[in-house]
């Protein structure tokens, strides 16, 4: 009796477990809890995957990238698309580089359209004062919004393809970038910015509570407010928007704005941890940002999106990449283990989705 | 299910935030000697040639190696040493995005009290500790465009000179474009304007620009690429134009450029090629590898030298004596007859 | 006189890309007059060729509302296979051609599969294929340029009837292809169908899996072929070959009016004059000897122009073809009568 | 000729445990036209898809002539010369007449695979003028109007050579000249043997056409026999269940003389001329007009969304200059579109989303940011739903592509009743919904009308303008043809107005719809 009744709980048990791998595999989460079994499944075999430390970098390489991706989402929940994001990146860290630096070597400057103008021997008239790092940082946010505003009103206003549009101010204003230093780096950087990249409170780095206040302003622009609404109708049907009296240019605007703006933000966390500024910052990281807010299931297509979502993109792409940085394998194995992880989350995305669609029916 | 979500996040978003780098310990695992090998890209013969030699030292030694390709990106190559610290590696050699990145990544080998060696792209400047090898880029080109202008100056005729620029985001390309420039300003007598041609460091621009270019001024009569990678592409545009000539034959157009690698070997033997900068490749990384497994081995940290790596500009007139000093011609003899084509 | 007017307007707006292009070209030629000559604009096509040949492939998927990202890797990986070919096997070029296509073509398959098969979205589809073809193709290399012998270099320089170079050629023939295929076969027409509703297009019987996957493969072996075209000129495959040429491509179809959304895009002249005009914007800052920090600015800037003034004549195109209610009278300060009246007889 | 060409035998299907068909039999016999009649949700679609091949029946099983026919999949109905004109179009805007109707069997060159176009064009053409369509084969669809293309559609079904022809509501966006067009090329297809069934609400059309009426409820078939011995009002009291004895409730308001809406002198060239028009509060004003007689495009310039080059349009007393849709509805108008899919819905969004969409800003909390009041919204949406009686599931889960036409329809006027606005412009709102809905979509107008609202009623349906308004106002060719007080509504000399200009139709000319 006993054997049976033990038998019983052990059935019961695996069907349990189906069940409960049932409801992930189904869940709306499941970029995450892929991320943890994908974690968890690396942690048997290097646990240093765990330590302290590399908790750490894990924690600080997401931040950065979050707050791009938050950038990209409201393009995309518009139905367009933003490659300009790296080279706003690459703009700002410069500008905000040469407002803030405390010294130029003129060997290396003196061929930069600015200098004499704006920039001399100890940078510019900013620098070294109380107020350069934060009409510094302004100034970047300030130009990555502009940068955006210009994007969207050229999307909006005249109805040019946002691929193309962004695609070309990328070339324009990484060109701007490389142009306005002549190639060169900044450095010099003031302790008070460098410090967002590496310190914190305690233990939790600036740069998550930084990206922390992005995300949940985000999330309550997309789910509490009527802009929110508009961006949603607006992704899903321009015509009907229109008609319905969303004022639908000045929120293609906007949400490329934003898209400027989380980028100015990503670039004051990356060139802060990197400690300069640099025309070339991120220059190769766009697919990264598409490719994360994609597989974190925010649609190319427009009309769907979440903060949380994006969250759940990057964490999979950081811990993917964190992972890659850690197996001893030859350099030409790193990208085929990267592509095969990828379409093996997006084949487990789509047998879900169809798994879906069946619970539905049924 | 809404409340384990949230539980789950917060159990993610807290751990994460609250492992701060403070709390963790090197973790040695078996004991295994681990070096950490973090380049740039593997763009152009020269970097590979590079990686090649520092990876087959190291395995010789029975070290394992972690390798990681930053793919251009300064900030993944920062996030890639810190994943590698991370793991506990004993010690780093990075080939870094530029001089300036460099300074904070050997700051983060230093935090960790992890030995770093940075290889033929020198650190900004030298508030951090690190061994270092550095080849003066700048240099090299000025001594091997001087040769050229040399060459130039025999001509007797005032001359049209074409320089293949490398990417304008890269150091090296920006300091080799300068070292040309300074030669040719210094020569104003002797020099036209400069015809300047974008590559962006792909074959496929230069090719292409350069068509262009010689098309707009079909009087160059001196050209310098910025990596001798391009040759082919430089050939591939001569030829068929009648102006791929061995020195000496009418028509010759002075070449030159930098790494010394094996095509710039083979046609300088060939007597196409007149001159190239070279950074000797395999003393940088015998030098560097050396430095930095004395350093691991007697429990260093942080330790700082400075390695120069002057290099020279191989020339027709030189080269009886100094070729064997240039890597690519060592590639060529190991190669031996049946390479060359 | 007045509509003859209008009627000018409109074969303007409707040929505005033709125009904008001879433009630019005299634009460039002013700045420097050896770019007027029948030999630069033959090195501006030659160049283009290779890209213009993805391009058109690039079309062919973009139509069907997808798009290839691996198109880059799938180059360098078909471009590296018949290389090291040659190198090992003394391949003859002709067969390392066939064989270079031959891998295009599967690399092609495998994104049809993923896509139309495991139903994978193809960006995300492609984005993988992209990591795992660079890595497969680094992995043979092991990053080493692989050198092509002077039997494919041959084919690069060969000229037709001495005047037109065989890539200009080949890419002419391409395009021909792909034109026919696209307006006279019922595959092309069901390619745009499928673009323009993939739903309807299946409820009208059309299997458009294997529409979608035609187009993938169709792609997937123009990039091969475009990827030996550009080989066979540079006669070299260094590790960076084809890396981002997936964006160029997708730029020189989009720039030429086809649409990322599906159903809208042309390869001739759309595609072609694109790939085109991209190149011959780069190819005349050099050309003119504009300052090498400026020229991205410079190109960028003409590129916004172009696009644009697109939109700007897309849009007036479709008020002009508005359908017309009232036949006013010739006192009116707009065209009137450019568009028969579509009343309701 | 009386032997049964298609045969239902005891069809049932039922979803989620929810009967939507139960032992539905009927035949249809060979060169018949056979009226399939029932209100949404009836079960229609659902039998429809089952003979399409798109869903199998749980039991049950039809005849084709005398064989068994199970399709399993569209093609295999296709292939059995089953032919499906749907009320949404299933054509390729991006493509030529010609492609479109050959898309799945383009002729060859011999053994080439390059099209034949000499062919397609031939047989395109001939298609064509025997619909009395004059249009070139290569005219792309995108440029053709709805009712041109709802002839396209039944030119690719009858290209295909099919034997049975289902037509599911053909004539909600034809002009009354096509409607009668479709009527005699119905005519003839009866003549030549094909067999057809004819689904529709405009049950005065199935009453004039059909030689066998079916009528649907709750899954059931509840009444069948001739056509002849049908009346409207039989077939309403069927499909319903009970008698409607009213199709318009009568107005108990009168308008008064507050003028909410003026417009002045409205032109734009090539679409309307000097529009001079004045709406009451409490005003029902109905807009009569031809397709393509601009009465959509002056509607939509009253809402700024098409411009116009001259004139004033006065709301509520305010000049209202270069506006735009949002401005209108600051200044208290509403506009209910003709083009519900693409214009008046978002398909993939829930109820809630689509009935809160308009009236979002009323709902802010704060000035800046507009911080939504959830509660609020979603209480105001439910009100909403449930006065109007949208029959979904959950508000706030369901979408609106999963609801039924006349429930899209009350979606789109749920969304502007949520601002209480004083000026509704509706264009066609009745097109395409059930007898049952349209009755409700009339006592909402009154009762707007009762509570003070000014209608501006646009509709090609004169009967239901005749029922509802207090004035009729005709538009033709882009310019208002003239004006009909209560008193003076009658056929005759509204339709003379609408078909001013047109005079070789007007000989031919019918009454709207019936």
């Amino acid at each position: 009796m006993a054997g049976a009744q033990v038998h019983r709980v052990l059935v019961f048990g695996w069907g349990k477990a189906l069940a409960v791998a049932r409801r992930i595999l189904l869940s709306e989460n499941f970029v995450l809890y892929l991320s943890l079994v994908f974690f968890g499944g690396l942690y048997l075999f290097m646990p240093y995957i765990a330590g302290g430390r590399n908790l750490a970098n894990i924690s600080s390489n997401m931040w950065p990238l979050l707050a791009l991706v938050l950038g990209q989402m409201f393009v995309l929940i518009l139905g367009g698309i933003d490659l300009s994001q790296t080279s706003i990146m690459a703009l700002t860290s410069v500008i905000g580089g040469m407002l803030m630096t405390t010294r130029l070597d003129p060997a290396l400057f003196a061929k930069s359209p600015l200098w004499g103008l704006l920039l001399s021997a100890d940078g510019s008239p900013l620098s070294g004062t109380v107020l350069a790092v934060p009409l510094g940082i302004a100034a970047m946010l300030l130009v990555g919004t502009s940068v955006g505003l210009v994007n969207g009103l050229a999307v909006a206003r005249f109805r040019m393809p946002a691929f193309m549009v962004t695609l070309v101010s990328m070339m324009f204003f990484s060109g701007l970038a490389i142009y306005l230093t002549k190639s060169e780096n900044i450095m010099y950087l003031p302790d008070g910015y460098t410090r967002i990249g590496s310190g914190g409170i305690g233990l939790v780095p600036w740069s998550f509570f930084v990206v922390l206040v992005l995300g949940i302003t985000s999330h309550l622009v997309l789910k509490h407010t009527v802009l929110g609404r508009w961006f949603f109708a607006v992704g899903k049907s321009v015509r009907t928007a229109v008609v319905s009296g969303v004022p639908t240019e000045r929120v293609i605007v906007i949400g490329y704005a934003l898209s400027g703006f989380c980028a100015a933000v990503a670039s004051i966390l990356y060139s802060a941890r990197l400690a300069g500024g640099r025309p070339t910052l991120g220059q190769n990281l766009l697919l990264d940002v598409i490719g994360a807010a994609v597989i974190g299931g925010i649609s190319l297509f427009g009309g769907k999106g979440k903060v949380l979502w994006a969250l759940f993109g990057v964490l999979f792409f950081v811990l993917l990449s964190n992972a890659l940085s850690m197996l001893a394998l030859p350099f030409y194995t790193e990208p085929v283990v990267k592509g095969s992880v990828i379409l093996l989350a997006a084949l487990l995305d789509v047998t879900r989705t169809r798994l879906l669609a069946r619970e539905v029916i049924v | 299910m809404n409340a384990a979500k949230w539980v789950c996040i917060l159990f993610v978003t807290t751990a994460l935030v609250l492992a701060g780098p403070s709390c963790s310990r090197r973790d040695d695992g078996d004991g295994q000697v681990t070096v950490c090998f973090a380049f740039q890209d593997l763009e152009t013969e020269f970097w590979v040639a590079a990686h090649k030699a520092i990876i087959e030292t190291l395995k010789s030694k029975g070290i394992q190696i972690i390798e990681r390709n930053a793919n251009e990106d300064a900030n993944r190559q920062l996030e890639q040493i810190r994943a590698a610290i991370a793991r506990g590696v004993d010690g780093i050699i990075i080939i870094p995005q530029d001089g300036e990145s460099a300074v904070t990544i050997v700051g983060e080998a230093n935090k960790a009290g992890v030995p770093i060696g940075v290889f033929n792209r020198p650190p900004a400047n030298r508030s951090k500790p690190a061994l270092v090898v550095v080849a003066d880029n700048l240099k090299i080109s000025e001594q091997a465009v001087t040769y050229m202008a040399e060459q130039a100056r025999k001509l007797g005729r005032k001359v049209t000179p074409l320089i293949l620029v490398g990417d304008l985001g890269d150091s090296n390309a920006v300091a080799r474009r300068q070292g040309f420039m300074n030669v040719i300003q210094k020569n104003p007598d002797l020099f036209n304007e400069a015809v300047e041609v974008p590559t962006k460091w792909d074959a496929v621009t230069a090719q292409a620009n350069l068509e262009a270019a010689l098309q707009r001024n079909p009087n160059v009569d001196l050209v310098f690429t910025s990596s001798d990678f391009l040759y082919p592409q430089v050939r591939a545009v001569l030829e068929p134009l009648g102006k791929w000539k061995k020195i000496g034959e009418p028509g010759h157009v002075i070449l030159g450029g930098v790494d010394g690698d094996l095509r710039a070997a083979r046609w300088m033997k060939e007597g196409y090629v007149d001159a190239t900068g070279v950074q000797d490749l395999f003393v940088e990384a015998d030098e560097l590898l050396k430095a930095l497994l004395e350093a691991m081995n007697s429990g260093q940290k942080t330790p700082e030298r400075w390695m120069e790596d002057p290099g020279f500009a191989l020339t027709q007139a030189n080269m009886a004596e100094r070729a064997m000093d240039m890597w690519g011609f060592k590639l060529l003899a190991e190669q031996g007859p049946a390479g060359a084509q | 006189m007045r509509k003859t007017r209008d009627t000018m307007l409109v074969m303007a707006l409707r040929h505005t890309p033709l125009i904008l292009f001879v433009v630019i070209f005299l634009l460039f030629g002013c700045l420097s007059p050896r770019f007027l000559s029948y030999q630069s604009f033959e090195n501006i096509v030659k160049q283009a060729s290779y890209i213009g040949i993805a391009a058109v492939g690039m079309t062919f998927v973009l139509l069907t509302a997808g798009i290839d990202l691996s198109i880059g890797s799938n180059m360098y990986l078909s471009a590296v296979i018949a290389g090291l070919l040659i190198q090992n096997h003394n391949l003859p070029a002709s067969l390392a051609l066939v064989v270079c296509l031959a891998v295009g073509l599967l690399f092609g398959t495998v994104n049809a599969l993923a896509v139309t098969r495991l139903k994978l979205i193809p960006f995300v589809a492609t984005l993988g294929t992209l990591w795992i073809g660079r890595g497969v193709g680094l992995w043979l290399t092991k990053s080493v340029p692989v050198e092509f012998p002077q039997s494919v270099t041959q084919i690069g320089s060969q000229k037709l009837f001495d005047e037109v170079p065989l890539p200009v050629v080949v890419f002419a023939l391409v395009v021909l292809c792909a034109s026919v295929l696209l307006r006279w076969t019922a595959l092309g027409r069901q390619i745009y169908a499928v673009g323009n509703d993939l739903e309807a297009a299946k409820k009208a019987g059309i299997n458009t899996a294997r529409v979608r996957g035609t187009a993938f493969i169709i792609c997937g072996l123009l990039a091969a072929l475009g990827g030996f075209i550009s080989v066979s000129q540079l006669g070299i495959v260094n590790a960076g070959f084809g890396k981002d040429r997936e964006f160029d491509a997708i730029a020189a179809a989009v720039l030429g009016g086809t649409s990322l959304f599906g159903g809208i895009g042309s390869v001739f002249p759309g595609t072609v004059l694109g790939a085109i005009l991209i190149q011959m914007v780069t190819i005349g800052l050099v050309s003119a000897q504009v300052d090498l920090y400026l020229q991205p600015l410079v190109a960028a800037g003409i590129i916004f122009v172009a696009v644009l003034l697109d939109s700007l004549r897309t849009r007036q195109l479709a008020k002009l073809s508005r359908r017309h209610i009232r036949v006013e009278e010739l006192t009116s300060p707009r065209a009137g009568g450019i568009v028969p009246m579509l009343g309701e007889e | 000729m009386l032997e049964n060409i298609l045969q239902f035998d005891g069809i049932s299907k039922s979803f989620f445990g929810v009967r939507a068909l139960e032992d539905v039999s009927f035949s249809l016999p060979g060169s018949h036209l056979l009226g399939l009649i029932g209100e949404n949700g009836a079960g229609k679609t659902t039998l429809m898809n089952i003979l399409g091949g798109v869903l199998a029946p749980d039991s049950g099983r039809m005849r084709l002539r005398t064989a068994d026919y199970a399709p399993r999949r569209p093609a295999d109905a296709t292939g059995a010369g089953i032919a499906f004109i749907h009320q949404e179009w299933n054509l390729f805007t991006n493509l030529s007449i010609a492609d479109n109707l050959f898309i799945n069997r383009f002729p060859r060159l011999g053994r080439s695979p390059f099209i034949n176009r000499t062919v397609t064009r031939k047989q395109t053409a001939k298609l064509l003028e025997s619909l009395n369509l004059t249009l070139s084969p290569e005219t792309l669809v995108d440029r053709l109007t709805p009712g041109e293309r709802q002839l396209v559609e039944i030119a690719k079904a009858l290209s295909t050579g099919a034997e049975i022809i289902i037509f599911d509501e053909p004539t909600t966006s034809l002009t009354a000249a096509e409607t009668q067009r479709l009527f005699d090329i119905i005519g003839g297809l009866r003549e030549q043997g094909k067999s057809m069934i004819y689904i529709s609400h405009n049950l005065g059309n199935v009453l004039e056409l059909a030689d066998d009426i079916v009528v649907l409820r709750d899954g059931r078939v509840v009444d069948t026999g001739p056509g002849r011995d049908f009346t409207i009002d039989r077939m309403i009291s069927r499909m319903v269940g009970r008698a409607i004895d009213q199709i318009f409730p009568t107005r108990e308001s009168r308008p008064s003389q507050e003028i909410v809406l003026e417009v002045k002198g409205l032109s734009q060239t090539g679409i309307v001329k000097d529009i001079n028009l004045v709406l009451h509060k409490a005003e029902v004003l109905g807009l009569f007009g031809l397709m393509g007689s601009g009465r959509t495009e002056l509607a939509r310039m009253l809402f700024g969304l098409e411009p116009f080059e001259r004139g004033e349009i006065l709301a509520n007393g305010v000049l209202c200059s270069r506006i735009c849709a949002g401005d209108c509805i600051r200044r208290g108008m509403a506009f209910v579109t003709e083009n519900r899919r693409e214009e008046g819905l978002l398909m993939e969004a829930t109820v809630v989303d689509n009935v809160g969409l308009a009236a979002l800003p009323a709902f802010a909390s704060t000035r800046f940011p507009r911080l939504l009041r959830h509660r609020q919204l979603s209480e105001a949406v439910t009100r909403i739903a449930e006065s109007m009686r949208i029959k979904s599931g959950p508000v706030a889960r369901t979408l609106a592509k999963n609801l039924s036409g006349g429930n899209q329809q009350k979606v789109v006027i749920g969304k502007w009743l949520m601002s209480r606005p004083a000026i509704f412009i509706m264009d066609e709102p009745t097109r395409g919904i059930d007898v049952g809905a349209k009755h409700e979509v009339y006592s909402i107008i009154n009762d707007l009308a009762a509570q003070g609202a000014g209608i501006l009623l646009i509709s090609s349906e004169l009967e239901e303008l005749m029922g509802l308004c207090d004035r009729i106002l005709v538009m033709s060719k882009g310019e208002i043809t003239g004006g009909f007080n209560r008193a003076e509504f009658a056929q005759e000399p509204i339709l003379h107005a609408a078909f001013k200009g047109h005079q070789r139709l007007s000989q031919n000319g019918r009454a709207g719809q019936r």
